[in-house]
């Protein structure tokens, strides 16, 4: 095997190295990790049907979980499934301008913002609303892009998230400068960059992983490999599993069920431990499936098969942990009414956002493009007001 | 004649191409199966084979440095870049290599390379799916930068731009990739006006319009309210803007004596800074009033929903007619100029 | 005041301002030990550390891509880019994410992040090392470009670069590095003229020229070739690039009715287009002679043996002067234009 | 360990899959590659001494190289060492404006270029003296360029290589690209990508694994591993080997010793046939090291000792390989005598065709920036052309 997944071991150090890796083919060999459809091994803890199955390095990770956090995960999954609905909805209605829906991607999203703490630092691509949501952004904050009134509506020093990143894969640097910053301080935060597999391709996530690897950043990279970039299957980015990359980098990697949100949390926490640990970046290759299109404007009947499409929805995310949860009794049909109200609640506070949106005056087009006073572009501000403000008295007449 | 949309002109000039010569490929991120997100690519693949028509990674210096070097290897590429502002991950291979090969080699090497990108705002798009970057690749000696605003001109000038024996960036106004019009399938290229050359898109007497893209449609709109008030316009579409063809531009400023120069990107340093100093490198005695420039603000594209703010339109173009028109400029007015320039701040101070 | 260098008052200018604030700190590639190919950095990583002096692995794009992660983090980074040929790799961070993040976050974020840029040719460097990117940045909404052309400018402009909390792309003028001038070390940036000014490097009468960088030392030599010639050139270094302060130089020409604008790098599109579109604009009445450029030509750079054929030197200067000189421009000369443009032809027929 | 080094088997396919990991492994527990100086191991067929050690895996290509082909590698690599000097001299003496010094990297470049057929194409960086000579490069050819006569003044079509490279790293993707059009018009030709250890880091050569992986292109990536980059160490670029990159891309590697020129024979033999049979691309990562400073601008005392040097000069590439050579008694001292001859007269060619180099006509600087004709560059010149021709009259008068 050219890669090396490296398996997370409770509160011992994982560096990639020799002795790691004889660790990774013994736990192969073991043959704990199921296969996932696409060939390769992943890391799990829940089955589809929701059968909690053990794995060894994982289990650690998650063993202190209360029932009140799973809820929480569970209803942040479910807020999520119900927000990107209502943003298909809404672009179908007109009032957005497009939506790039994030269904069947929950649990990675979900299940690795859970794992931050305040203040860690997210470096979001365009489809994580998942993770807006969990740190908090406000309906408006997450819309409101979509909708074309702000190219970034989220406070981001408040939530401590970028704003969102449409160039692929730039945010990967992004997030490996932060966490230099966070090693220079002497804090213990962790820089997060998400982003898909596709964006693997790009240069910038390449140079993302020789900085990281160079200073020992600590920065985990998330990559939702969803299994598509917008057309072009995974395949064509690379013929062997994505978490193979990040070892030769001298990064360790984990690739795990994207659909498990127990094996997301679990794998973030021990990527994340490393980081405050000093012990530098990992990768994780959250194998998942992107069930709705790229984008609205996209039409994925053109390359792919709704029999692909529905194997993957046996897989749900959602219904998986549900299962696991009620088997468990720690959810039952009150608390699931409970959270499907909530969900009501923040469509229907989405929906008012969206409707409810004013847009900006047309001079403020010219603002915040500099920080400190620029008086030609003041100027080129003042003739356009003068301009409008002609049109007024033109109608005025 | 047959009408058909720009879009789909571009892909029967693509298609056209390809079957011409067989060293002709395309190479960009979701051409083949998909067909292109704007679909002009469709049926190529299937028409061509995977090996003509490939889904590269997700990369774009890597789609253009491949081209480069199959462009060595004797093939004729043709790449898409996705949108306008997923250009710049490529921009030290087009700016370094595929400027530069054919100099740095003393002409030993050719670029026969194509780069389409679709391009520029007014469709309402997500950030960095409208920009105009033209003015980076026009300054740049080694490429060829061209653009075309009817189908005719797409089918033909994507031809000629395969043809090429130089790199062409060969930009698309995705607002026009839906307007339709009527195409000489049959054209032949050596009947054609030369890639370099100018077109008169509406002749007129009073102030000469000089643009490109999709803001031709703008200004001939612009050209037929200014007929109700009495001015005539002259519209002139660049359709090269390297080399640009400063001949045709400079007899029709000759003849009106005014000028106005549209386009969407910025004003600093952009394409119109440029042919306003050459028209006045060339015609300053023939100028009765200074030219001007209606262009995008200096600032990033805005959010759709403000960018009608940003995207020149009619009603800004005829503003700037009026004020060639109206201004005559033999010599500086008391305190004139001043005045002229009261709207404008001169100074950083 | 002290006797520096260009070169080393911009290390001076680093120290100071790393030691005034400590969320200062410096990355590019053989900037620690080694102090830099051009030994800008000499001294700063023995003396602030290597946490704060960072050489980084061989990527420019992670170069300016992480210091925008450090500015997100509240550092305040100076990239250094080895040489001006070798930004472009980094070229779709600065203009997708540097110049825009500010804009894109609603004013929410900062990005107080310099890149200093050793810039353009003279020196006999090889291939990519000596080129002239400025117009790619003045062009991009959301930058500050600037140059210094003493050492005092270098000086007090570092400093302020570093101070701005906009990102600010820092020309070094390569050819300027050894050359001495005084500098006021303990000069307070409060007193200092402010970033975006320009400097009337020499006053004059008879024809102003606009320039900067490397070339306001040539456009002073001309001055003093072309006193003894009896016109008084009053020489103009813009200093900022972007903004520009049309207010100095629109005051200098209104005064001379005539210009010439000097800059290395290509022509088409460049900086003189700017200027001369500007100036065009704000000052038609009072020019006596349609400005000249005097710029590189519109070629990849050449080999050194022949730059001297490429970058505007005294002679093309005093010839451009010339020409603004003796050229009056009332009303068409009879045929006069014709002859006038006929050294270069208009069209590209 | 976190990477792969895969060990080539000769006439096996090697593709990186798990058996071949399984193989090295198994290799590497035999310790069969002594430790090179910097850490790793590194496959090697000459000790420093010039003692033939065996390597089952590298062994059987170089098994027919005949006495000829072994003159004729040392002769090469004599020659580079001289041209070389003289680079270095001619640029002291004011002939040359810059030379960067490929001392002591002899035999990477000569043992992989010998490997090459024909309608192979070396796609070279700017220290690639070695290649351009044993590709059969002119002395103009290599020197002009040097002088600041000529951005590249040898013929790429007659000789396949293309214009060194100074943007660091594009030329991979170059190689890439060329490999593809190989591998569409059916043939067996091969590209050759060379690197240094710095490149690595560029987003350029990552991308360009990437290419040649998902399209398994004919492509062969050298790295020259000369433990600096300008002023960094390798450490700065690389915590790990860095042939253990390629195998995370789905490309076998192989780490050689760069100063061994049968092993690079070798391995470039193994990597070739790889490509030729349609196995796709393969990376190389020769550990050697740059004697001299990085060009004849840099002052190398500001960042590394005399002693590392000197350590270095011991495993001398030319010096083990004549050792070798003598003891085989493929070599005598009256063939030593006619090498240094040859050295002697290429010196001599080389020095005057720096020193009687002509520097072009003004107006040439306008020539070949259009392949067709372009009127206002036309234009452009003839105005220049005119302005000189004022000078003349000027004087004239
Ligand atoms: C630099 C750049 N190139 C191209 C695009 C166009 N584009 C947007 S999303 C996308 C596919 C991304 O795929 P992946 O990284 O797998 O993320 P996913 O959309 O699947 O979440 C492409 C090609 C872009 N946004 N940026
Ligand atoms: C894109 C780019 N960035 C920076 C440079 C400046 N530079 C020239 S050589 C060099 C070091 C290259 O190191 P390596 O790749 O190890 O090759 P070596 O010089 O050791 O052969 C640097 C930084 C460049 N030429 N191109
Ligand atoms: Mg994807
Ligand atoms: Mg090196």
């Amino acid at each position: 095997m050219t890669y090396t997944q490296t398996t997370p071991h409770h509160g011992s150090a994982v560096d990639g190295t020799a002795a790691d890796a004889e660790r990774t083919h013994e736990s192969a060999a073991r043959g704990r990790t199921p296969r996932s459809e696409d060939g390769g091994d992943v890391a799990r803890l829940l089955e589809p049907d929701g059968t909690r199955v053990p794995d060894p390095a994982l289990d650690p990770w998650i063993a202190d979980l209360s029932p009140h956090e799973l809820r929480a995960l569970h209803r942040d999954m479910v807020l999520t499934r119900r927000l990107d609905a209502e943003g298909v909805a809404l672009q179908r209605q007109g009032q957005l301008a497009l939506w790039a829906p994030c269904r069947g991607q929950e649990a990675v999203q979900i299940g690795t913002a859970h794992a931050l703490s305040a203040g860690d630092f997210a470096f979001p691509s365009y489809r994580e609303h998942g993770v807006l949501l969990a740190r908090g952004a406000k309906p408006e904050g997450y819309m409101l892009a979509w909708r074309g009134e702000e190219h970034s509506a989220y406070d981001h020093a408040s939530i401590n998230v970028a704003p969102m990143q449409i160039i692929i894969g730039a945010q990967a640097l992004h997030a490996t400068g932060w966490a230099m910053g966070a090693q220079r301080d002497g804090s213990t935060d962790v820089a997060v960059a998400y982003f898909g597999d596709g964006a693997t391709s790009q240069g910038d996530v390449n140079e993302a992983m020789v900085f990281a690897s160079s200073f020992g950043a600590p920065v985990v990279f998330v990559c939702s490999n969803n299994q598509w970039a917008i057309s072009e299957p995974v395949t064509v980015q690379a013929k062997h599993p994505i978490a193979g990359r990040a070892p030769g980098f001298g990064i360790p990697s984990l690739r795990i069920d994207g659909n498990d949100v127990l094996a997301c949390v679990a794998a973030m926490r021990w990527a994340l431990d490393r980081a405050r640990r000093g012990e530098g970046p990992s990768f994780l290759e959250a194998v998942t499936y992107r069930m709705g299109p790229h984008t609205t404007s996209d039409d994925p009947t053109r390359y792919r098969t709704v029999d692909e499409v529905e194997r993957w929805a046996e897989r749900d995310p959602i219904a998986r942990f549900e299962a696991y949860l009620c088997a468990e009794g720690v959810l039952d049909d009150s608390a699931l009414a409970e959270v499907a109200a909530a969900a009501d609640a923040l469509a229907a506070e989405v929906r008012a956002a969206c409707i409810g949106a004013v847009t900006r005056a047309p001079e403020t087009v010219f603002d915040h493009v500099y920080a400190e006073p620029h008086a030609p572009l003041a100027a080129q501000r003042a003739e356009y007001v003068e301009y409008l403000a002609g049109f007024a008295t033109e109608e005025d007449r | 004649m047959t009408a058909l949309t720009l879009g789909s002109a571009i892909t029967a000039g693509l298609a056209r191409a390809m079957s011409d010569d067989d060293r002709v490929l395309l190479l960009g991120e979701d051409i083949g199966t998909l067909g292109g997100v704007f679909r002009v690519t469709d049926g190529l693949q299937e028409r061509f084979g995977a090996p003509r028509v490939i889904d590269t990674p997700l990369a774009e210096a890597g789609i253009v440095g491949t081209a480069v070097g199959l462009a060595l290897r004797g093939y004729r590429p043709v790449v898409e870049i996705q949108f306008d502002g997923f250009v710049y991950p490529a921009f030290d291979q087009i700016v370094c290599q595929v400027a530069k090969l054919h100099y740095r080699s003393n002409g030993r090497i050719r670029m026969p390379l194509v780069i389409r990108i679709p391009w520029a705002g007014g469709v309402g798009a997500a950030e960095h799916h409208s920009e105009s970057p033209e003015a980076y690749f026009v300054h740049t000696a080694g490429l060829r930068v061209v653009t075309a605003s009817t189908p005719q001109d797409a089918y033909v000038m994507l031809r000629q731009a395969v043809a090429s024996d130089d790199p062409v960036v060969f930009f698309e106004p995705k607002r026009l990739y839906h307007s339709k019009g009527e195409v000489d399938l049959d054209a032949d290229l050596a009947d054609a006006p030369p890639l370099h050359l100018a077109r008169v898109a509406r002749e007129g007497t009073g102030v000469t319009i000089v643009t490109y893209g999709a803001s031709v449609r703008t200004a001939l709109d612009a050209a037929l309210a200014a007929e109700d008030e009495g001015i005539s316009l002259e519209v002139i579409d660049v359709r090269s803007l390297s080399p640009m063809d400063l001949h045709t531009v400079a007899a029709s400023v000759r003849k009106t004596g005014r000028v106005v120069v549209v386009h969407e990107a910025a004003r600093q340093a952009g394409m119109g800074a440029e042919i306003v100093a050459s028209i006045t490198e060339r015609c300053f005695p023939f100028l009765e009033a200074p030219p001007q420039r209606v262009t995008g603000h200096d600032i990033p594209y805005p959010p759709a929903k403000l960018e009608k703010h940003h995207v020149p339109d009619l009603d800004r173009i005829l503003h700037a007619v009026d004020r060639v028109w109206e201004r005559d400029t033999g010599a500086p007015p008391a305190g004139g100029v001043a005045a002229a320039g009261s709207t404008v701040e001169e100074g950083v101070r």
